[in-house]
């Protein structure tokens, strides 16, 4: 986990990097401060499960096999990128590697991954699914629907609720007057759970938890991660709404990759060598992947036609396009 | 040959495609062991068991977000509405999730949302609409208006098999009112993206689709006898995609055109429609096209105020006949 | 409250024999059985007050004030009705008397209805609004949204969660996996208890102290009353898939009616002539409500132009309606 | 006199219906505290209070759905979309719940629906959309949408003040890119309902609004100064309630008219324009009435392929000379 830790907090980095060169074309979101929970939650699945990541779980996408350098393609609008420049950031998938994208609307994904995993159940596969939701998205009406459907259909499902204290400049406070998001889950009676988000090994041993209950059969449940976005909601955020102190306050002394660390040299489970083979591995990593994409072209214009329906896969739509004269 | 209503000839397609493919599964309201609120699936969930024909909470939304993901999986859900005027409850998730899937993330979306549409049953607001304006703006999906028995059975066959959305309204005023002879062996299919001339004409065209038809064809029929004029009726059948072909040769050979639909009038598709007709065949009109349509309100619940509000053949027939003369 | 039920008992089984006639045109939808929590909840209320109904709450609407011969006319689609046949049963409103009439899509009341009661807590008056749901319509993604929004923002509604046992074919058990519908309050953090629906009584006295609460700023608050649909979902519904045993038991053992008369007789609170004449008063005002509106007329179809948008009011729209020839 | 941009003349407008009216209320996503995703109710919440300028949960179909029940106790509303885009989740309370009111039920409902709509900006298909065409077709709704500063600033002041619910289309290319010098004193209204002639022409009439009036602004100078021909550019402001007669009266002058919109084509607000004006103006019209449209595709996100998908004043120019040449 340490790896992917590392990973996704340096592509973040690298990210930004490119995003002050103007390469990074769109918005830029981050998740520092809260990788631990995207990481060791999809560390809890298995080839052949399938999750459905939210703007922030870039290191759920690399834990289940997506590469660095189809995540700075895809924020680049390269051709090369995973939906030829169609779509932005984390929205791509690979059922294979077992991930769906996301799209905009929030709360929409989890009746989607309902319906994933309603299938599984239906042709009895012993495969489960795993969705992220914001504080801020658990308000819509699809959260509500979606999460209702898994449960009373008890298909095997996962949804981890990340109560990262804001939903853009609005605190958890105003989204809901809950206190505890797991209490969410009592609505739908299905087991609901907290766990400390920035403790890796508990987010790990608590999703691994629910992913066999929902492998044997035992249907939905709920995990609230409990942590703390660091950034702004995007990079050109300047979170003046958010308490300095705060924001150091977690930084400081609950950060999850710190912890992880701790733990690791504590339990004697890796050294500080292990470490740094680590952190080197990813940088030499990330230097490759920003040199092999950099320079790819940018998609050509008439691309944009194509695959709005399997058939007619493409049609001549615009007359004017081809007047002559 | 056996005689079949629309109802009928809906439910044996779907109960067809049901055994062809274990694939093809059933969600929605009250369609499990009640069969669904008019009866479309009665019998389906004895047949195919509760795996396959899935009695859903009320979350239109959900329901369809959940078609689509079992669809992503290999599926082939077909999903309905009670009544189609609550898919506007999954206008998001249909317009924003399934309809973008292909394009933006190149996913296989191959789901169908049916449901009983349209007015002239004192349904009132809310059980009369007919949303088919409000999803074909939307590129990525299919929408497909049977008239009749026949094209209920070939088009819902044909949906299940697209690789496409499809979004199939039924009318339920043609339930149980339209009967046809059809064959018993052979399978039906209706291609999807075809027009039909139900009735050849060479005077003035009729353009329409579902209930109205039978408006159009009646339409046909009385002025065919009081004014000796030939109408040709073209029953659209699909509405995306539009079979701009069979729109253009019919103004070529009558060169007046009424676009006559159920639903109200302002952004309704006849506009697309004029619009089409006019870019592509100009020089062929000799009068302007003209629209028979709802006024623009809600469907009200009175009789007196329903039949008002809804296109009436004797508004068809005004209309034809001030074309014709033009 | 005898009164009431019986009003609402009786008006029903008129509306019954005027749809047997064919003169209620659209579908006619029945309470018989739990008209207790409608008419035991909306008593709670006072001047000044709001309440959304839904199709069984006859009762609430005509303790609020609606008088039974605008219900035949809303039924009868009669232009002299509230909504001059525009709409169907109970959906019209009085703000004085302190309805909201609803529309079909189910849930979409429950933000209006916070709306409402914003207002309410903006402008500092002392009102509350009282809202409807059923077992059902608590699967909607606009009941969350609307509870949700109600609840952060601490406004003086009351949820009655109508747990009926049955929304259309539906079980509760296949509607959603929580057995007790009262759960779902602690998704949004706001009290939920569970009272016997048909008890009136246990009714009055729960809602009594949830709007007084919501009127003294203590906010949102739900309510689920358990009772029991014993018609069909409407009058055309032959009711297979309800346990014939089931109904009768609660026909048999649990009336709310029945009980209510139990315990007015039990504690000598009434006498068995004063329910006489509570019974004739009703049959006489029916028999009043409908000769006065049986002959009404229908709506002319010209009216149904106007009022669309209060400007202009009304316009000339359809040029084929005027073609001359 | 002063400079203000787009965006500062739209919050200007609500700022001062703020201060005219204890009764008109703020509601959304984070437009209290942050003051808006873009800014526009920037200092608002400081002003006017929490009990006016309300932070709201992530819940579009509630947010409109308490706005309208707001309005119905007297209140006057105004919504915030953080993006057009999301107002789809919000499509059955609009048109459902919020467009019937009155007629169904008598009940008054004045709202306004604004955010931030529109492309150029590689927003991907998220954040880019224009979805005026999925209300347009919805009677009981206004929509309105300002293409200059001046109208950004008298479309909400009047939006706000109507009795009907309007939805209010900014564009957020243009927020920070058009300014105009406004008078500080006086004060802006702009009637719903009037169409503005941008450019006096009288060999073609472009047809447009929103931030497509300034590329068919460019074309008319392009075509001034390259053909010598003589282009009207009309800009709609409202599209409900539509300025027939603007258009009509343009068109009788002219001949020859282009519609122009950011939208996708199929079923987009064009149709209607040209059914209306085939209806009304048939024998006015010297050639077919043309469309400049976005591609019927969702908006993609890499520049080269937005570019390609959104109308550009190329596409204007080369239809335009098209209809002056027929
Ligand atoms: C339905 C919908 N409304 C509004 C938005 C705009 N939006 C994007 S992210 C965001 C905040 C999300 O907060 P949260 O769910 O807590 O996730 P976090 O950003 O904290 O990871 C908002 C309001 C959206 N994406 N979808
Ligand atoms: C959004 C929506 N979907 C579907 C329907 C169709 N419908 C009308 S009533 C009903 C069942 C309602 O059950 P419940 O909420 O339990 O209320 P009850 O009939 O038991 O009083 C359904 C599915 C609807 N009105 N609204
Ligand atoms: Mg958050
Ligand atoms: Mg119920």
């Amino acid at each position: 986990m340490f790896y992917y830790l590392t990973l996704t907090r340096s592509l973040e980095q690298r990210l930004v990097n490119l995003y002050r060169q103007g390469k990074v074309i769109g918005g830029l979101y981050s998740s520092l401060g809260q990788e631990g929970e995207s990481v060791a939650s999809a560390y809890a699945l298995q080839s052949g499960d399938i999750l459905s990541p939210l703007i922030r779980n870039l290191g759920s996408m690399l834990v289940m096999g997506a590469r660095p350098v189809e995540i700075l393609r895809q924020y680049m609008a390269k051709q090369t990128s995973p939906t030829a420049g169609r779509e932005m950031n984390l929205h791509f998938n690979d059922f294979d590697l077992g991930y769906l994208g996301q799209i905009s609307p929030l709360g929409d994904m989890i009746p989607v991954m309902a319906g994933i995993c309603l299938s599984f159940k239906v042709r009895g596969e012993p495969r489960v699914g795993l969705v992220y939701i914001g504080d801020g998205g658990a308000s819509t009406g699809t959260f509500h629907e979606g999460v209702n459907f898994a449960a009373v259909q008890a298909v095997p499902l996962v949804v981890i609720v990340e109560h990262n204290g804001w939903a853009y400049s609005t605190p958890t406070a105003e989204q809901t007057a809950t206190l505890r998001l797991a209490d969410k889950a009592k609505a739908y009676g299905i087991p609901g759970i907290t766990v400390d988000g920035n403790d890796v090994l508990a987010v790990y041993a608590a999703t691994k938890d629910a992913v066999a209950r929902a492998r044997e059969g035992g249907g939905t449940s709920l995990i609230e991660v409990v942590t703390y976005r660091r950034k702004g909601h995007a990079e050109h955020d300047d979170q003046r709404y958010q308490p300095k102190d705060e924001i150091a306050h977690w930084a400081d002394t609950n950060d999850p990759v710190d912890r992880y660390v701790a733990t690791l040299l504590g339990q004697g489970w890796a050294t500080d060598d292990d470490m740094d083979a680590a952190r080197q591995r990813v940088r030499a990593e990330l230097d490759v992947a920003v040199a092999e994409c950099e320079d790819d072209p940018l998609p050509e214009g008439a691309m944009a036609l194509s695959q709005v329906y399997a058939s007619p896969p493409e049609e001549e739509r615009l007359w004017f396009r081809r007047l002559d004269g | 040959m056996a005689e079949v209503t629309y109802l009928e000839a809906l439910r044996q397609g779907l109960f067809e495609e049901m055994e062809r493919d274990k694939e093809v599964l059933i969600l929605g309201q009250d369609v499990g062991k009640y069969g669904g609120a008019f009866k479309v699936t009665e019998g389906f969930q004895e047949r195919f068991g509760e795996a396959r024909v899935i009695d859903t909470p009320i979350s239109e939304a959900a329901i369809v977000g959940a078609a689509a993901g079992a669809a992503h999986m290999g599926m082939r859900p077909v999903v309905e509405m009670q009544f189609m005027d609550f898919i506007s409850c999954a206008y998001d998730m249909l317009t924003n999730y399934v309809a973008t899937a292909r394009y933006r993330a190149g996913l296989s979306t191959p789901i169908v949302v049916r449901g009983p549409s349209g007015g002239y049953v004192r349904g009132g607001p809310f059980h009369s609409q007919n949303p088919e304006a409000a999803f074909f703006h939307t590129p990525g999906l299919k929408l497909v208006c049977p008239a009749t028995a026949r094209d209920a059975k070939g088009l819902i066959k044909a949906a299940i098999r697209d690789d496409d959305p499809v979004i199939y309204f039924e009318h339920k005023y043609l339930y149980r009112r339209i009967k046809e002879d059809l064959p018993e062996g052979d399978e039906i299919l209706t291609p999807i993206g075809q027009a039909r001339v139900a009735n050849e004409g060479t005077d003035l065209t009729i353009v329409t689709w579902s209930a109205m038809v039978w408006k159009a064809l009646e339409s046909a029929e009385i002025i065919e006898k009081e004014d000796g004029a030939s109408v040709e009726v073209l029953d659209l059948r699909t509405l995306l995609p539009m079979d701009d072909e069979a729109i253009i040769a019919s103004v070529r050979k009558t060169n007046k055109v009424l676009i006559v639909h159920e639903d109200t009038r302002t952004g309704g598709v006849a506009g697309e429609i004029a619009a089409r007709i006019n870019e592509k065949a100009f020089e062929w009109l000799d009068g302007p096209i003209m629209r028979v349509t709802a006024h623009d309100t809600p469907v009200p619940y009175a009789p007196p105020l329903e039949d008002f509000v809804l296109p009436q053949t004797e508004d068809v027939v005004k209309s034809a006949r001030w074309l014709l003369a033009y």
